[in-house]
């Protein structure tokens, strides 16, 4: 178990969007948090990220308490996050975007006083990101000239440079063609081979195909938990959130 | 005597409607800037020179009409706020698309233009402009001696406050600006003329810089320079109150002004700073600024 | 079927980038249109060129008869037409119950306040709250409601689906179909085919900014295998 | 015996757009040019000419243009420089240059004391004088118990501290004062602690729109009308025109010159105001009086050498409409007399810009600082 | 908080691969030019606007490359004048040293005024700094040591590491040149490191370079101390060439004139601001004996820069066809 969560609560003045929420997040598998919209998903991303100061519960982290430590102190312990709406760096290239990533990990972040071409032994690694996604040709394109679907595919592809320990991924696949789903779904079953990931996603084929645990939120609080035959079959799952749909 | 750290009791009350009397103009001035700022996303810089303009345009009407001091106080704001209407439709309005930098780089450019053209015009002494007839004299509080014209200058200043936080926060009109604010485009798409709308907005904002200028031109000499300094003292109260927020322009405009008084009197050699201290002070407690609505 | 919206020989350019090279199309009174087409081929391009939000754009748009490419922004509305953008551009600054409000009312056939809360009942919950304090779905959901009350003739949609949970991707189908019962005209985007193929009279396939096919919905099995090949359905 | 680049050429290096334009200004251009025709227009029968800028109150920009004219055009003496910042940076430049310099627009006693120059003069006024005129002569004419309002920099102090001096040695006492910060808008709080202290007289040492405001305030609280008389120590005819005689009414101030002062003096108001529109102060005057004592004194030197101009600058009496009994010290400081003025009521001004009646003269001995004392290391 | 408006503090493009030689050319003749300059120039008047050039240079190191309008840079610039004076003329300090005085007292100003500021963006960012070095100038007006409005007069140049006696003029220019040069340089590296990439990918997306890991205020903060030490070193060097520190240099009306040098010369251009520092210092040297006011002039000038001219001169230059055609690339 990489993360965990006991007790998380997040009241919004009178509104508590987040009710004694408990998650635990394991190494090598996927963890899909899925409810209707308004259910708290995003919060608890936030949360988890420190984005957001809890209002109550406590946050471990590999073994760390958390619940007190800054978002980029989080970050750099290796829980990495991507967005809801999409997050890029709109006007450096595609390449750039997943450079400015790698440097952390790679300790060239702070040097003032290296010249730009210190970052060249960043470029394999960069590509290999890059081409693993299939942005590659895109490699000098600014980001902002990117349609979305694509913007997404290279946020995943920065949020994979950090190599992180524990991915949070908020509804990845939104906006993106059925083709990029599968691309992006096999790529995240991958990278689940070495690292934990939650994952927000309301596109229930991806959801049943890549994830081995699924938390079913409404209202704040947790409806739902298992793997997906489980959880699709619960009646109330399927009218607070599934309805007729067959998966 | 009641004495209150070390002074009367009596000239503290005074110090401390003094300072309220100050903080009817910082109230006033900050929420023209708040409103500007609010729905144009422009720092106004010029909205020093539009509060001198509107002294100086009162101060012309009596030279060379002898229009009196109240309808000044009616056709002044009008002019300012038609002059400040087609600088926004025929030039400010090209920033918006771009970074709010630009909009505060052209209005500093505007503020210094405007001053500089008064100032050769009029020289930098300024002139007098009397206090109306009607509000002459004073009378005594008991404990200071209070110009007539100063409590008018609070009353209708609250009034000009009140009157206008209702009209953006509670009106129709009102939610058409905020949200055009925040994607005019979208608006304009759902059949808002925004364009329309951004320009009514900067006419107003600079009107009421244009109304608070009429009231001070029988306080202060009427000068070219008389909202040079002035503006960046209410830049620093906007920080303070929080810039989203057009009631916080207003509370803090008063609270300001109040502290500023009492400093006056504690420690005088500080009190045009005051309000900076303050300001960092805030800051560094809430960065928001203590009305403002973004963490 | 009277056409309502027309469109010839359309292009559109983003400052030197030429997005759109001649879309045509055709959408008739009543009808519900889904436009096909992977990312970036230009669909979203082709809602704001018509809505004239993209003003960099040749060609001849005719609604109800009308040429709509002199007609400014704000009048757009005005002419009947109804826009939900893709990034939803819902108010921060103003509450939900003000951001309903919000689009000027430009014919009287639109729903009521109450009809929409019954349709959205999250919205009446939390209709205080300011606008962006709800969560991307509630987002999507403000988002088309506003347009409802407004009573144009014409909905334009851009991926109203994404992001919502399978649930309100449901409701969103129903009302979709009462609206049309009621004579909506409804052009959309989609990238949900499932959704698209559940509420689409008709569908354009685009690519490379142009239409490359167009399909009454009953014609889906046949042309399955093309879609399979442009979409990887 | 002769000019030596065949033209005598003098600067006029002034505010022209800035907070002292109305001070000097391009005026003040306009009575160097009358003192040229004045003089005939020539010198050792080469032409004189003049040449002007707005330093805009910044000193490296003064300084520029200071070496720009000692070094490619010619030009022989700098006049008026305004503000002190620029005029002791220009002084020193002069000084290194061997070049002459006539303080005409700043008020620091330093130019003739610490930072004094052998080719530099102090014409028109300085804060010693300012204070001996209204502190001594205010306390003669009964005002003898003081409040001051003293702006919060160096300027303030050093008025507050001479003028309280001399309000001492006079008799009087100092019952208070209090700082207020450069630019102030409103005065009220510090007119109140005034009001409060009882003094006879409040004084305002401070300057220009400040001044302005605290008097206009003053007359709005009632304070003149209570009996306290406003003593401005930094105030001169523009501004008080510039107030109107409505708020200013009673007010005392010291100036070197008042063109209503006699025959000699309204001749030459009179004809400044058809070129300018408005009378002359004593910085205006000030400027013609140097132009014209500078004239003089290259022709009594029969060169425009600075050393020898310098020497005769040293030595001539100045005697005109502007000085009366007028002598330079070693230090450069022009010794003249002083004017206690007071302004009329709006009823007793006769015409425009009749504004001062005179309520004492102060003789020059007395108003300026005895060169031996001033700290300036050519005296000896 | 995650949108960032971004066409005002667009880092420029600088080179193409296909413009290094072009760029190189322009900055050895350019340089070249430096060096003979004073033989054709009025050495004060160059002096002068190198110190401009890279108190622009400084500020735009802010502005272009991170996106942070500061409206109160002449603090650092105006402030430097001060301590470099102070140290010079009633320490007996020699120059050089006097010099980095004043850039270490900069830089500690800016890391006070830097801590306070970068809590907020855009335009409250702005409005801070302008408020706090407005305290500044009270600070300045009020202090003993900058004796009020006469200002530290009469500051002696004195010897060079001893040895090189700056009242000659040449020398004078030479050490000038040679700050200024290294300057640049400074610049030139800290922009393109890595930790200028960093920057510029704060300025594009804050929240996401959060997310990356990367503490947002200590990378503004380190950019923002920067600037305020290379700002102090122009002010330094100013006040010895000119020989004394005055008031001028810290008022607010500094800090619009070294935006506007940086606007006219090309926001995010390294060499646009000399440019423009150059074009404001010979107009305000002209217009001084000219009949036209200054502050209208000055103020006109923004607002055409602003509406027609927003690229400034390099910018409009990178952008046209010569520009092009030489490889410069330019994005607007
Ligand atoms: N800052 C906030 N202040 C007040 N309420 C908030 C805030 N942020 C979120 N909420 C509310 O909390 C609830 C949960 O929001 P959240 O964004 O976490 O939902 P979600 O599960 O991610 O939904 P979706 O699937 O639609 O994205 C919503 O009702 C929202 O309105
Ligand atoms: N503002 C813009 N400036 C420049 N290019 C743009 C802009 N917006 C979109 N583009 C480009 O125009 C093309 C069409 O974009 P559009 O957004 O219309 O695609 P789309 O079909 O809606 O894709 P998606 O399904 O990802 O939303 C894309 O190549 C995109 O990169
Ligand atoms: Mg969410
Ligand atoms: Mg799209």
């Amino acid at each position: 178990m990489v993360l965990s969560a006991r007790g998380l609560t997040k009241v919004f003045g009178a509104f508590a969007a987040v009710k004694d929420v408990d998650l635990d997040v394991h190494h090598a598998r996927v963890h899909a948090l899925i409810g209707p919209n308004g259910a708290g998903k995003t919060t608890v991303f936030n949360l988890l990220t420190k984005f957001l100061q809890p209002s109550a519960g406590r946050i471990t982290l590999l073994g760390t308490d958390i619940t007190n430590t800054a978002p980029d102190k989080v970050a750099r312990m290796g829980l990495v996050r991507s967005f809801q709406i999409s997050a890029v760096f709109p006007h450096l290239t595609v390449l750039d975007n997943v450079r400015v990533a790698l440097q952390r990990p790679n300790s060239l972040a702070t040097q003032f006083w290296l010249p730009m071409s210190s970052l060249g032994r960043l470029n394999q690694r960069a590509e290999e990101l890059l081409s693993a996604v299939g942005l590659l040709d895109a490699r000098n394109t600014m980001a902002a000239d990117l349609s979305y679907g694509r913007k997404r595919v290279l946020e995943i592809a920065t949020t994979l440079a950090l190599d992180p320990k524990v991915l949070l991924l908020d509804e990845p696949m939104a906006g993106m063609g059925q083709e990029d789903i599968g691309t992006v779904s096999g790529i995240i079953r991958n990278v689940a081979r070495e690292r934990a990931v939650l994952m927000v996603e309301h596109n229930l084929s991806v959801v049943a195909d890549i994830c081995h645990h699924v938390t079913v939120l409404q209202r704040g609080e947790i409806l739902a938990e298992g793997d997906y035959a489980t959880v699709s079959q619960d009646p109330r799952v399927r009218t607070a959130y599934m309805g007729t749909e067959e998966a | 005597m009641t004495m209150i750290f070390g002074i009367p009791l009596q000239a503290f009350l005074g110090q401390l409607l003094i300072g309220l009397i100050n903080g009817s103009f910082y109230a006033l001035l900050s929420l023209g800037l708040a409103v500007i700022f609010g729905l144009l996303r422009v720092i106004n810089f010029a909205h020093g020179a539009q509060y001198m303009l509107g002294a100086f345009v009162a101060l012309l009407l009596l030279q060379y009409f002898g229009i009196s001091y109240w309808l000044a106080l009616v056709i002044a704001p009008i002019v300012v706020g038609l002059v400040g209407a087609v600088i926004e439709r025929t030039m400010l309005s090209r920033l918006y698309k771009l970074d709010p930098l630009y909009g505060l780089l052209f209005t500093f450019g505007l503020a210094l233009a405007i001053e500089g053209t008064f100032r050769y015009l009029y020289g930098a002494a300024g002139q007098p402009y009397s206090v109306p007839a009607a509000l002459a004299g004073g009378t005594n509080l008991g404990f200071m001696f209070l110009p007539i014209y100063r409590g008018w200058v609070v009353v209708i200043s609250l009034v000009a406050c009140i009157g206008t936080w209702l009209l953006i926060e509670k009106t129709k009109l009102g939610s058409y600006l905020r949200a055009a604010t925040e994607n005019p485009v979208l608006v304009q798409a759902f059949g808002v003329n925004v364009p329309m709308l951004l320009t009514l907005t900067y006419g107003l904002g600079a009107g009421l810089a244009a109304f608070a200028g009429v009231l001070a031109a029988p306080v202060y000499q009427v000068s070219p320079l008389m909202g040079t300094n002035l503006i960046i003292v209410v830049f620093a109260v906007v920080v303070v109150g929080g810039m989203g927020s057009i009631m916080g322009a207003i509370v803090t405009g008063y609270m300001l002004g109040i502290a500023e008084g009492l400093t006056k009197v504690f420690y005088p050699e500080a009190s045009n700073i005051v309000i900076f201290v303050i300001m960092a002070i805030v800051l560094l407690i809430r960065p928001a600024g203590l009305f403002g609505r973004d963490a | 079927m009277k056409p309502l919206l027309e469109v010839r020989g359309l292009n559109a350019w983003y400052g030197e980038s030429h997005v759109l090279h001649g879309v045509d199309m055709t959408v008739g009174e009543g009808e519900m249109i889904t436009i096909l087409g992977r990312n970036g081929v230009g669909k979203t391009t082709t809602l704001r060129t018509i809505m004239g939000i993209v003003r960099e754009r040749k060609g001849q748009i005719m609604f109800d008869g009308r040429d709509m490419m002199g007609v400014p922004l704000h009048r757009t509305a005005h002419s009947g037409i109804g826009f939900v953008p893709e990034e939803r551009g819902i108010f921060a600054t103003l509450t939900v119950e003000e951001n309903l409000l919000l689009p000027p009312v430009v014919a009287g056939s639109g729903m009521s306040l109450d009809e929409i809360y019954e349709l959205f009942p999250n919205l009446l919950e939390r209709r205080s709250s300011p606008g962006t304090k709800l969560s991307g779905g509630e987002q999507q959901m403000l988002a088309i409601a506003r347009i409802l009350r407004t009573g144009v003739r014409l909905l334009i949609l851009d991926e109203p689906t994404e992001g919502l949970a399978p649930v309100i991707v449901q409701r969103i189908g129903e009302v979709l179909k009462t609206l049309k019962e009621r004579g909506m005209t409804v052009l959309l985007v989609e990238q949900n085919f499932r959704f698209a193929s559940r509420v689409a009279d008709r569908f354009y396939l685009m690519d490379h900014g142009q239409m490359v096919a167009d399909f009454p919905v009953g014609e889906l099995p046949e042309r399955m295998d093309m879609l399979h090949k442009v979409l990887g359905v | 015996q002769s000019a030596s680049d065949g033209k005598v050429k003098i600067g006029i290096l002034n505010d022209q757009s800035g907070v002292y334009a109305d001070f000097g200004g391009k005026s003040s251009v306009e009575a160097a040019k009358m003192a040229i025709e004045d003089f005939g227009g020539k010198v050792l029968d080469v032409p004189v000419e003049i040449v002007d800028a707005d330093h805009q109150n910044k000193p490296d920009i003064a300084s520029n243009i200071a070496r720009q004219w000692y070094d490619t055009e010619q030009v022989d003496s700098i006049m008026e420089l305004t503000t002190s910042s620029v005029a002791l940076a220009v002084q020193a430049l002069s000084k290194e240059k061997k070049k002459i310099n006539m303080v005409t627009g700043a008020a620091t006693t330093d130019l003739t004391g610490k930072q004094c120059s052998p080719y530099g003069f102090h014409w028109a006024y300085d804060t010693h004088a300012l204070a001996v005129g209204t502190g001594g002569a205010l306390v003669k004419q009964g005002g003898d118990s003081w409040f001051f309002l003293t702006a919060d920099y160096a300027f303030g102090y050093s008025l507050e501290e001479q003028t309280g001096t001399f309000v001492k040695s006079a008799g009087g006492n100092v019952v208070g004062a209090v700082r207020h910060p450069l630019a102030t808008n409103d005065f009220s709080s510090f007119l109140l602690q005034a009001q409060s202290s009882g003094a006879k007289v409040i004084g305002l040492a401070n300057a220009g729109l400040d001044t302005a405001n605290a008097i206009k305030q003053a007359a709005e609280f009632g304070i003149t009308a209570g009996g306290q008389n406003l003593a401005a120590l930094l105030f001169t005819l523009a501004e008080v025109h510039g107030l109107g005689v409505e708020a200013a009414q009673g007010l005392t101030l010291t100036e070197g010159y008042y063109w209503n002062l006699d025959d000699q003096s309204r001749e030459f108001g009179k004809r400044f105001f058809e070129r300018t529109g408005k009378m002359p102060n004593m910085i205006h005057a000030g400027t013609y009086s140097a132009v014209l004592q500078y004239l003089k004194a290259v022709e009594k030197a029969g060169t425009d050498e600075t050393e020898a101009v310098a020497r005769a600058l040293h030595e001539m009496p100045v005697e005109d409409f502007f000085a009366r009994n007028g002598t330079v010290g070693a230090n450069g400081r022009m010794i003249h007399d002083m004017y206690l003025l007071q302004v009329k009521k709006p009823g007793e001004s006769s015409e425009p810009w009749d504004y001062f009646n005179v309520l004492a003269t102060i003789p020059g001995k007395e108003a300026y600082i005895d060169p031996a004392k001033s700290g300036c290391e050519l005296v000896k | 908080m995650s949108h960032t408006t971004h066409t005002a503090t667009e880092v420029r493009a600088e080179r193409a691969p296909t413009a290094s030689f072009t760029y190189a050319a322009f900055l050895l003749a350019g340089l070249a030019f430096l060096l003979v300059a004073p033989m054709f120039f009025y050495p004060i008047f160059l002096m002068k606007l190198l110190c401009f050039a890279l108190f622009a240079c400084a500020f735009n190191l802010l502005l272009g490359y991170t996106g942070l309008l500061s409206f109160g840079h002449a603090t650092f610039f105006g402030g430097a004048a001060y301590f470099t004076a102070h140290a010079v003329k009633e320490w007996g300090w020699t120059p050089e040293l006097g010099v980095l005085l004043g850039v270490a007292g900069a830089a500690a100003l800016g890391l006070v005024m830097g801590f306070v500021a970068i809590r907020r963006q855009g335009i409250y960012f702005a409005m801070i700094t302008l408020a706090l070095s407005q305290m500044f100038f009270f600070f300045c007006l009020q202090a003993e040591f900058t004796r009020g409005e006469d200002g530290i007069q009469q500051v002696p140049r004195g010897h060079l590491f001893g040895f090189i006696d700056l009242n000659v003029a040449t020398n004078m220019y030479y050490f000038v040149l040679a700050v200024f040069v290294i300057g640049l340089a400074v610049i030139w590296r800290f922009v393109n490191s890595p930790f200028g990439m960093i920057l510029k990918s704060i300025r594009e997306n804050e929240a996401r370079a959060t997310s990356l890991g990367y503490s947002v205020a200590h990378y503004k903060l380190g950019a923002f101390v920067m600037s305020a030490a290379l700002a102090g070193l122009a002010g330094g060097v100013k006040s010895l060439v000119f020989q004394f520190a005055t008031l001028t240099d810290v008022t607010w009306q500094m800090s619009g004139e070294v935006i506007l040098m940086t606007l006219l010369g090309g926001i995010g251009t390294l060499i646009g601001p000399i440019f423009g520092a150059g074009l404001v210092v010979t107009l305000q040297n002209y217009l001084a004996t000219s009949d036209f006011p200054v502050t209208i002039i000055t103020g006109v000038v923004f607002m055409v820069c602003v509406l027609v001219f927003r690229r400034g001169i390099i910018g409009e230059f990178y952008a046209s066809r010569l520009g092009r055609r030489l490889g410069f690339e330019h994005r607007h």
